[in-house]
């Protein structure tokens, strides 16, 4: 059985049902991160360098897509191997997109180099 | 219910009458089917069928090749390169990948697990419409303007090259992708959620914890491939420079993200085979098979190994120093639950009580091959070694050993371990172990020479070679007819046997997995009551009934 | 994790002649959870099916920094925002439409798939001015990246084309690939453009392109849920598809909350 | 590495350098220790398949039973399977060593190697030497480490030379490099191993390993083309080899610099409003001072060629322009 903690659906619901306020304030927190995300990016007053800036906006997206995954998508009442499972997926992308860009960036310089003889 | 127990390996003989074959009439009762046996059982006639086409192209390829030059078919560079890049992708995707899932899985995953269905038969139906939908298009694609590119569609020669086939073959793979992801997202489902009652994770039996392995491949690993050959689609048709260089693409990127798919495609290959293999080993020696819970978590750490290893493909195309040398320590680590498999399946047949039966005799023929195939990737996967044997014939003889040895032995092993539960009759025993003894024989004729001749520097893909190399360009094409006849033979043994065939009992070897409970055929629901699962591999409550020429269950 | 045992008893008899429930399940909470899990992994797939754009973007923009900072200011951050934030309204009305069909409020079902599809529409009709600007302004991909102007200014002082200027004529890249192609927009200070500048809108295309196909998917999804809402099929008992379909329009949600930064807001 | 360990088993092959049973000739000063990891590996496959075929047949013949034979009892014992973990993983740590150390020696050339510049293109090599010398067959002095920095102009191919044991992918839009010291005078082959379409097969050509000192004397020779071709093919030969024609054409075409049909003799108008007819003066100045008189329409990109093309090979081009009409 789904961790039911709404009284109501436990007698005849197959999953949660979740809340008008939580659902209204996910809503509200989405919106909100995503007028701070723009201005972050934005406003000279928060430029703290590409790298750093490219931080603060993962970690607002991450944030984001948390609060749809967990609330929106049902994940913290849903089985919890269905959030396993989620998370282990983003392990697989983490390891695709980390060890492509390990090898790409050590064999630049020979691209950059072609290049450079080509130009001349 | 426990009471129930004991009539359940010979059921009333009222339900022997109505099987999945006999329960409704007509094609359209076959077309548009959900029964996962049916499906099963349409699935194994269009793979074979793709098996046969791949074939031929096979042994025209190697007739061709008995000779430098056009040879005796007077074949022209264009006709032999579309020729082995069809052969290799419809071997693949057509069949290597979805035979043993498609047809067996879907066959016996339910029955095993004492279910009546998969979780979603309209999507299993859709799951082989796919299929049939990427044949027609990879046929499309031979007709309009062919491939040939290799089956690996390396960028920037799909880009460039003037055969017209190629989007149409690359929108063949990803829709068989998406069959391939259906089908394992389907047997995901159904082993968490509908197994019968008892059946614990570890009293699953072998052949499905391999086949649930495959599935966690099929849905992680496939869907990039859909998106490389995508992106791929798109490269030539609008020209985004994402792989071609001419446009500040990087083609090693695309090797990347296909090997990424790829490498661990080859245990969507290979782990069904060794599922099937463990299955054959523990009943047809009558014993319970040795370290059961090593071959299963095995098979889930080989799935899971399998996607950290796909740079060894990259050793010689220019990816990073560094890179190789992780791929490569990392490639080391498969070798030990392949390991583990093989000494586990010996040490079965040790001290059993040995049935020396036709399933038994492929059973055999795949160990040898697969550790022929496994050893010669020691060679592969050490990078000194891998620079000279890269793209050589080396390379084509051990994955031939592996994914062709490894799946089409295994796929033969289960079709007879399985034909008498499947059809209800069974084929002729001494014309099995023939084939069984001429498809390893003419196997190892076809492939062993190809070893020596990548070592002394064949390449891969050669329209023509040097003198040096005919001897053994012949005798692998001796080889490979001694195969296809052997082939032939075996296929033609079990379409006998499925028709004219004397009646098999429900249990003919004295399997303890549930699909030996219900009668053969099975009827069309598999079990009038869930049954029970005890341990898929303790045969002692079986004892043969020389009536029926099968084994009858007496627990109490 | 094994609920077939569990659910037997109550399989046999007491739901044997629910409609909706298939024959080879026990019961319907069996029949649930097994959808839902089967959802998630269509999911996942989804998610590894991205991850193949992702790895291109991460790569290039890693190696080829200058590109994505220089390009990303040819998109517009405005409209980009608002396209979030439809989505997000989108992903709530998806959300509630759940909530509604499991306490058996019809009406307010039916107006929360209305909404969602309406959001739908309205993301892409605004990707459809973005891409129609870009059409207009020559920032494509590949060979078709032909700019008529320098990032921040706009479309309608579209004077000659700095990239034929400096090349010769278009398809030049291979054989003349100058480290910088210097461009003179009307009125402006000189701008370099990046080499290979055209692969962050091959990329830009490529995701949100994408992107666009999963919405145009989910519209055909929730339009058929809609017809079936409208035949009351769904109720507290019967929501799953409803449920599903949320799941997906989520992760659609998801991806472009991670294209948005990734897109438009470079620095 | 230390060969010494395992002398018998593989004397027979490092000891020659000839052809064997399994590999070509062993001509480069890598060769004999990839040959060592290959057999270490052989020799334990050969090991373990023989081991695992004659158990399986053994076990097959032995333990046969009849169908109403009792099931036997099952087996279980940790040790053993602990054991066939163990011992495969040591065995892999160690092939693995030995794969790391040999990769890494084929990849690290000497700092003073001779370096060869090696195009790839559909289905043929060139290689070029540091004087500007373009071959189609490699030539190598002996002895000596020589660097290849390779690229392609169209699709990916491998440089493959068998009897060096070395190989590497020639990719379009970078370069690759590999290395290798040939320590036996003669002629290897090379082959092209990335499938690159139609005449894959034909991409091949030979590697030639000269004796001490015949290599610069070939170099010379080579290098002279002057003695033995006409001016008017040499002149043709070296537009191909510098790469003039990527930006001039000869059919009238429009390409970066202006076409070569019918050069000689044309009036030109220049960048700065003047203008002139083509002659001897002319070329040579434009050869090497690209920048001083541009012809209008076209940009002042053209790099010099001061000290890249002698006085002899501008007068062969001179006279190969006078051919073209």
């Amino acid at each position: 059985m789904s961790t039911t903690t709404h009284g109501h659906a436990q007698d005849h619901g197959l999953s949660h049902v979740m809340s008008a306020k939580m659902l209204l304030g996910v809503w509200g927190a989405l919106i909100v991160l995503t007028v701070v995300t723009v201005i972050t990016a934005t406003q000279p007053m928060f430029n703290f360098g590409a790298y750093a800036n490219l931080v603060i906006a993962m970690v607002i997206a991450t944030v984001k897509a948390s609060l749809v995954c967990l609330f929106f998508m049902h994940l913290l009442y849903d089985r919890k191997f269905n959030l396993l499972i989620f998370m282990g997926s983003l392990l697989f992308v983490l390891l695709f997109v980390s060890f492509s860009m390990m090898d790409t960036a050590q064999y630049q310089p020979a691209i950059q180099s072609r290049v450079e003889a080509q130009a001349q | 219910m426990s009471s129930l127990d004991t009539t359940m390996g010979h059921s009333a003989p009222s339900h022997a009458e109505d099987n999945y074959l006999t329960h409704a009439h007509g094609i359209k009762s076959w077309l548009l089917t959900l029964d996962h046996k049916r499906i099963g059982v349409m699935y194994l006639c269009s793979t074979v069928g793709a098996l046969m086409l791949g074939g031929v192209f096979a042994l025209l390829l190697r007739t061709k090749l008995l000779t430098p030059g056009p040879g005796i078919l007077d074949m022209s560079h264009d006709t032999y390169n579309r020729m082995f890049t069809l052969h290799g992708a419809i071997m693949v995707f057509l069949f290597i990948i979805p035979a043993i899932p498609g047809a067996l899985g879907n066959f016996v995953l339910p029955i095993m697990l004492g279910a009546k269905d998969v979780a979603f038969p309209k999507l299993n139906l859709a799951s082989y419409y796919l299929w049939v939908f990427g044949a027609v298009f990879f046929v499309t694609a031979m007709v309009a303007g062919s491939i040939d590119t290799g089956w690996t569609f390396y960028t920037p020669y799909s880009v460039t090259t003037p055969a017209n086939g190629v989007i149409w073959a690359t929108m063949g793979v990803f829709i068989l992708g998406f069959s391939s992801i259906f089908t394992g997202l389907n047997f995901i489902v159904t082993i968490h959620k509908l197994r019968a009652e008892g059946m614990t994770w570890f009293r699953m039996p072998l052949f499905l914890w391999a086949i649930y392995s495959t599935s966690v491949i099929q849905v992680l690993a496939t869907p990039v491939l859909a998106i490389t050959v995508l992106l791929l689609t798109v490269e030539r048709t609008l020209h985004v420079g994402i792989f071609d260089p001419s446009l500040g693409g990087d083609p090693v990127l695309f090797q990347h993200f296909f090997w990424f798919y790829s490498h661990p495609a080859v245990y969507i290959m290979i782990l069904p085979g060794f599922g099937i293999i463990s299955e054959i080993v523990g009943v047809h020696s009558r014993k319970h098979v040795f370290g059961y819970r090593f071959i299963a978590f095995s098979s889930l750490a080989i799935a899971l190994l399998g996607f950290l290893v796909w740079g060894h493909h990259l050793f010689t195309s220019g990816q990073s120093a560094l890179a190789s040398v992780i791929f490569s320590a990392i490639t080391f680590t498969i070798a030990i639950p392949s390991a583990i498999k093989i000494f586990n399946w010996l040490a079965t047949m040790y001290k059993s009580s040995l049935q020396l039966t036709t399933p038994m005799w492929y059973a055999f023929g795949f160990i040898v091959l697969f550790v022929i195939g496994g050893l010669t990737g020691l060679f592969l996967a050490a990078m000194a070694v891998d620079i000279h044997l890269h793209d050589t014939y080396f390379v084509v003889a051990h994955f031939h050993y592996v994914m062709v040895g490894g799946t089409l032995l295994a796929l033969f092993g289960g079709l007879y371990h399985w034909w008498p539960k499947m059809f209800g009759r069974m084929y002729n025993e001494m014309w099995g172990k023939v084939g069984a003894v001429l498809v390893t024989i003419g196997f190892n004729v076809t492939f062993f020479p190809q070893f020596v001749m990548g070592t002394r520097g064949m390449p891969r893909r050669y329209f023509t070679y040097l003198p040096e190399f005919q001897a053994f360009h012949i005798a692998s094409t001796l080889g490979a007819y001694l195969l296809g006849f052997g082939i032939v033979l075996a296929f033609a043994n079990l379409a006998i046997g499925a028709f004219r065939g004397r009646k098999a009992s429900a249990n003919p070897w004295g399997g303890a997995t549930l699909e030996w409970e219900c009668s053969s055929p099975p009827p069309h629901d598999n079990f009038a009551v869930t049954p029970t699962a005890h341990d898929p591999y303790d045969f002692a409550h079986l004892s043969y009934d020389e009536k029926t020429d099968g084994y009858v269950a007496r627990r109490s | 994790m094994s609920t077939a045992a569990a659910h037997n008893h109550h399989g046999e008899e007491g739901h044997g002649h629910d409609p909706h429930l298939a024959h080879h399940f026990d019961s319907p909470q069996q029949q649930f959870d097994s959808g839902k899990l089967g959802i998630w992994l269509f999911l996942i797939q989804e998610v590894l099916f991205f991850s193949g754009l992702f790895c291109a973007y991460a790569v290039y923009r890693a190696n080829h920094p200058e590109i994505f900072e220089f390009a990303h200011r040819y998109l517009d951050v405005t409209l980009g925002a608002v396209n979030t934030a439809v989505l997000i309204c989108s992903s709530l009305t998806a959300a509630w439409s759940v909530r509604a069909a499991q306490l058996g409020q019809r009406k307010l079902m039916i107006g929360c798939i209305v909404v969602t599809i309406a959001c739908a529409f309205g993301f892409l009709g605004i990707k459809y001015v973005e891409y129609a600007h870009k059409f207009h302004d020559g920032l494509l991909w590949g060979e078709k990246f032909n700019p008529k102007y320098a990032p921040g200014g706009h479309g309608e002082e579209a004077g000659h084309s700095p990239t034929a200027d400096a090349e010769g004529h278009s398809g030049q890249h291979a054989t003349a690939p100058g480290a910088t192609i210097t461009q003179e927009a009307a009125g402006e200070a000189k701008v370099t453009t990046p080499r290979n500048t055209s692969i962050f809108f091959s990329i830009y295309f490529a995701m949100t392109g994408l992107h666009g196909l999963h919405v145009i998917a989910g519209i055909i999804v929730y339009v058929w849920l809609l017809w079936r809402a409208l035949k009351g099929e769904f109720g507290p008992k019967q929501y799953a598809a409803i449920d599903f379909a949320a799941l997906y329009w989520h992760l659609v949600d998801l991806v472009w909350i991670y294209l948005f930064p990734l897109l438009y807001l470079i620095r | 590495m230390n060969t010494l360990a395992f002398s018998l088993l593989t004397q027979a092959v490092t000891a020659g350098s000839e052809a064997t049973y399994w590999f070509p000739p062993q001509a480069s000063t890598t060769a004999a220790d990839i040959d060592w990891i290959y057999y270490f590996i052989y020799w334990i496959s050969v090991f373990f398949t023989v081991l695992i075929i004659a158990a399986g047949l053994w076990f097959m013949i032995k333990f046969r039973s009849k169908k109403n034979a009792p099931p036997a009892a099952a087996g279980h014992n940790t040790a053993l399977e602990v054991t066939w973990t163990v011992v495969p993983a040591i065995l892999c740590v160690f092939i693995f060593y030995f794969g790391l150390t040999g990769y890494m020696d084929t990849h690290t050339p000497p700092a003073d190697s001779y370096v060869v510049n090696v195009t790839g293109v559909k289905w043929a090599w060139s290689f070029t030497y540091p004087d500007g010398t373009v071959s189609d067959t490699l030539h190598v002095p002996v002895n000596r480490p020589v660097r290849l920095v390779m690229s392609s102009e169209d699709v990916i191919h491998s440089l493959f030379i068998p009897a060096f044991r070395t190989k590497q992918d020639v990719v379009p839009g970078r370069y690759t490099e590999e290395w290798f010291e040939a320590n036996q005078v003669g002629e290897f082959d090379i082959f092209c191993t990335e499938y690159c379409g139609t005449k894959h097969s034909e991409m091949l050509s030979k590697v030639v390993v000269h004796a001490e000192g015949d290599f610069t004397k070939w170099l010379a020779q080579a290098g002279n083309i002057h003695e033995r071709m006409s001016p008017v093919e040499a002149g043709e030969l070296l537009v191909k080899q510098r790469g003039c024609l990527q930006c001039h054409s000869l059919d009238g075409s429009p390409a970066t610099g202006p076409t070569w049909k019918g050069i000689w003799g044309r009036n030109e108008k220049l960048a700065d409003g003047s203008s002139l007819t083509v002659d001897e003066n002319y070329v040579r100045t434009s050869i090497l001072q690209p920048q001083a008189q541009v012809v209008a329409g076209y940009g002042p990109v053209m790099p010099t060629f001061q000290g890249k093309l002698k006085d002899r090979d501008i007068t062969a081009i001179i006279e190969y322009f006078k051919t073209l009409k």
